[in-house]
């Protein structure tokens, strides 16, 4: 059947989850539509309340963003950058480790 | 004896490899690679050496068995792009002395 | 970062460098084009050859110094490899009646078309079909691509700090 | 002329790019815009006829031609191979219809991309010698023009990596490349050198047929195993990929993935042509899962962090190629193994080939998104940037095709293929389904974060001046994001007609190894 793919366990079907996809909108757009109809662009309706201030224009910059989670996993992200040094010798020195380890897994692994 | 050159390869390889992880001068890193270039055109050689053969060359050859040429097409092939490579190579470090003012490996930007 | 200039090289080295190598000029492009048009009969061809004619450009650079090398003009010698390749490929597609890298001129009794008589020969010129002509395309090429290397380095090492 | 053309064709395709660029010194005297006429009509050419014989050979006609023959036909002379033969199978086919499509595109961004003075001719005769390299690694059948064709791949891209030399970044990282690439290839000469000194042969099929597989067989599958690891970027290899990607021009770093996947097709070309079953397959293939799982998920760690958009990027490229490299190396596992192979094994093999066409068209679409930000904007960093959104909708709607495409959320194609790989790797091993699954959701926190900082947020005043891209750019990512709506709505015809043939190819040995011998 066109439109289906088989995965080996199960099923996928895009055109389907299209058309669900389509149903939930319409009922969304259904829902939104019985609404109330005061909403006005650009009033004070759509400002961000900030304490009765004036709310800042800033943009959070890519620097700050997931600052909890690099607190959270900093000695996992410390041994990466410790690894990831960019020098040209370790480049190389990685893949000569490489060779090493295949090379014992190959020729080893028969015996074990 | 017949062994000799192979054994030669090995070291050839070796040597430039490790000059390639532990020298922090680019040109001798570049001068590794060359090595190590070497001594895999030094095994293609010796692999098409026949004992008691002549070289593939028609004129005047005595009557005896010619050995086939492709090792010999292989080894002026990789030379040809040893040569290309190692060009390409020292005129990058051409450039990023002039950028950088040094040809130490550890001098770099781009890490992490 | 300022660094100084090296004027010296300007005028290229001294006059008996330069004199020598105007001698060896000579001997130098003969070598390569014997190797280059023997390409087929001994050991060699256009690679070789080409190798050996493009010495002669880094000969003339070291010895005519930074400001005669101006003369020669990077965009001449890159399109003469251009030609060179083309050529080349061109004689690869001869033979794309039969396959591709066809010898379509070998034996065939036209130009570099002669048979080779069987047994110990001292080597003739006019066979081995479209080899030779191949081999001069790659001399071509060689020549112009290393003498391109040579004098981009040449020009990259002399050239002052911007 | 059709049937003298499809004959001929597997030779035509690589030296086609090959004598373009060899052409374009004296092409480049008529001016600028003869250069580029010329090298977009001769990718075209390419891509019409890798498509013309891909459609032959796909439809289960294998095309065998051995050069300077005296019918195409004629690969063994003597009763052993002997000239230069290429093979193009189904899955050389593929790669090659993946290469030439990228190629047109990248050709066609860069026509307005690329602006430097007095570069032009050589950045188009660099781009088809790469597209030669590429075609020539994927269409091969022999381990020595693997090598020659993998280094005319490493020198041209080498030379478009430090494209813009006026940067000091973009040499270290070619220079890093270089070194990184040529010893890679040196080990690949390595193995051919010693397949030559056991079976003096090189023609993969030949050297499949004799395989004995002693210790320097095992050693020569080490050195090209993990040389095709590591040019196609594995973890702990994968260090001059966020270096290279990163500082290339952004179409080049579109076109370098498509690179890198050429040299996955070499590997597993390798691992199930050349060795097959008679090797250690259940080693090799759990090695594979092994650097995967590790690419994955150090790729994408390492991509949240990055403050450079196009590093960032380079790092998802790592972390994506762990999917291909999971998905055909649990097929290799269980390769010795009739019923797994069957009920699990080629369905794996199949979402990771299909990861393969989808990452090009995806990561393709990302770095050309890319690089229109860097084309109006003038700067890379994430930091400096902000509400692009605004001025360019149109770069933002690609972007984000891209990025969920990438992520894996449906209907895109992205989510396609990483679904065939998570069902039929559950029923291998669950935890590398679970961890395939969280590289997933890094992916999307990552480019969530790309898109807020790039494109959300109010109109900075240093980016009120830009505007949206020109037509040559949108056309090209047009085209790509399309291709990505449609494979990810008709998987299953892309997979029956495409990948299935592809996988069949790669499975089939004796097949291939009867091309030839």
């Amino acid at each position: 059947m066109t439109g289906v793919l088989m995965t080996g366990a199960g099923f996928w079907s895009p055109l389907v989850w299209l058309a669900a996809f389509l149903i939930v909108l319409a009922i969304v757009l259904l829902i939104r539509s019985t609404g109330r109809k005061k909403f006005r662009h650009g009033t004070d309706q759509t400002a961000a309340f900030f304490s009765g201030n004036e709310a800042p224009k800033t943009h959070v910059k890519a620097g700050n963003i997931y600052w909890g989670f690099f607190v959270t996993t900093g000695r996992y992200y410390r041994w990466l950058q410790r690894m990831h040094t960019g020098i040209i010798n370790d480049y190389v020195y990685g893949f000569v480790l490489i060779m090493v380890i295949l090379l014992a897994a190959v020729t080893m692994g028969g015996l074990l | 004896m017949m062994d000799l050159p192979f054994i030669a390869v090995m070291i050839l390889i070796m040597l430039g490899i490790s000059a390639a992880v532990l020298k922090r001068n680019m040109i001798k890193i570049v001068m590794g690679v060359s090595i190590s270039a070497s001594g895999i055109n030094l095994l293609l050689v010796a692999l098409g050496y026949r004992e008691g053969g002549v070289a593939p060359i028609f004129t005047n050859a005595p009557a005896a068995q010619m050995v086939l040429p492709t090792p010999q097409a292989l080894t002026l092939t990789s030379i040809v792009i040893d040569l290309a490579v190692t060009a390409m190579m020292l005129s990058f470090v051409i450039l990023m002395y002039k950028h950088y003012g040094s040809t130490d490996s550890r001098k770099r930007r781009l890490s992490g | 970062m300022k660094r100084k200039t090296d004027k010296s090289m300007d005028d290229g080295m001294s006059i008996i460098v330069k004199v020598a190598a105007y001698v060896l000029a000579v001997p130098i492009t003969i070598l390569g084009l014997y190797i280059i048009l023997h390409g087929h009969l001994t050991p060699g061809g256009g690679f070789p050859g080409g190798a050996v004619i493009a010495t002669l450009t880094v000969l003339f650079l070291v010895a005519a110094g930074k400001e005669k090398a101006k003369a020669l003009k990077r965009d001449m010698i890159s399109f003469a490899g251009g030609v060179g390749l083309v050529l080349f490929a061109f004689f690869g597609f001869i033979g794309t009646g039969t396959t591709f890298f066809f010898n379509a001129l070998a034996n065939s009794g036209s130009l570099f078309g002669m048979r080779i008589p069987f047994g110990v020969n001292p080597g003739y010129m006019w066979t081995a079909g479209v080899i030779p002509p191949m081999n001069m395309a790659v001399g071509l090429e060689v020549a112009a691509s290393l003498s391109v290397i040579a004098l981009v380095m040449f020009v990259y090492t002399m050239e002052d700090e911007r | 002329m059709m049937a003298f053309l499809l004959q001929h064709a597997p030779p035509l395709v690589i030296a086609l790019p090959l004598v373009a660029a060899f052409a374009m010194p004296m092409v480049s005297r008529l001016g600028a815009r003869a250069v580029k006429a010329w090298a977009l009509l001769s990718l075209l050419a390419t891509e019409s006829l890798v498509l013309l014989l891909g459609r032959d050979v796909m439809s289960g006609n294998p095309h065998v031609y051995a050069l300077g023959a005296a019918i195409p036909s004629l690969t063994t002379p003597a009763g052993y191979p002997i000239r230069i033969i290429i093979e193009v199978d189904a899955m050389s086919a593929f790669m090659a219809m993946i290469c030439a499509s990228i190629s047109v595109l990248v050709c066609m961004y860069s026509l307005q991309y690329v602006r430097k003075k007095g570069g032009q001719d050589k950045y188009y005769t660099l781009l088809l010698l790469m597209t030669a390299g590429m075609m020539g690694l994927v269409c091969t059948g022999d381990l020595f023009s693997m090598f020659v064709f993998l280094e005319l791949l490493s020198v041209s891209s080498g030379a478009l990596i430090a494209f813009y030399a006026r940067r000091g970044e973009s040499s270290e990282a070619a220079f890093k490349f270089m070194v990184v690439s040529s010893i890679g290839a040196l080990m690949v000469l390595l193995a051919a050198g010693i397949f030559y000194g056991q079976y003096n042969m090189l023609n993969l099929a030949a050297i499949g047929g004799m395989l004995r597989f002693g210790f320097l067989d095992k050693v020569a599958l080490v050195l090209l195993v993990a040389a095709f690891a590591m040019k196609c970027g594995a973890v702990p290899m994968h260090m001059w990929v966020s270096d290279a990607y990163g500082e290339a021009p952004a179409p080049v770093s579109a076109f370098l993935v498509v690179a890198s996947q050429a040299s996955l097709y070499a590997l597993f070309r390798v691992c199930f042509t050349l060795f097959g079953v008679a090797a250690a397959t259940e080693i090799m293939g759990w090695a594979l899962v092994v650097l995967g799982m590790l690419t994955m998920f150090i790729g994408v760690t390492m991509a949240i962090p990055q403050k450079d958009i196009k590093r960032l990027m380079s790092y998802h490229a790592v972390s994506q190629t762990g999917y291909m490299l999971l998905g055909v190396g649990v097929c290799l596992a269980v390769l010795g193994n009739a019923a797994a192979l069957g009920s699990f094994g080629i369905t794996a093999m199949q979402g990771g080939l299909f990861h393969v066409v989808n990452h090009a068209m995806y990561k393709g679409l990302l770095f050309l998104a890319a690089g229109a930000i860097i084309y109006r904007t003038g700067t890379r960093d994430l930091n400096k940037l902000g509400g692009l959104a605004h001025r360019m909708p149109l770069t933002a709607i690609f972007f984000l095709i891209g990025a969920f495409s990438i992520s894996g959320l449906p209907p895109f194609n992205g989510f396609a293929s990483k679904l065939m790989i998570y069902e039929s790797v559950f029923r291998f091993n669950p935890l590398l389904s679970v961890i395939a699954m969280l590289t997933s959701i890094l992916t999307l926190a990552s480019f969530m974060k790309v898109f807020h900082s790039a494109f959300l947020g109010p109109e900075l005043p240093e980016y009120r001046g830009v505007r949206e891209m020109p037509p040559a750019m949108w056309i090209s990512m047009g085209i790509l994001a399309v291709f990505i709506m449609l494979f990810g709505i008709f998987p299953d015809l892309v997979v029956q007609y495409l990948v299935g043939p592809a996988s069949q190819a790669l499975l089939d040995r004796i097949g291939y190894l009867g091309g030839v011998l």
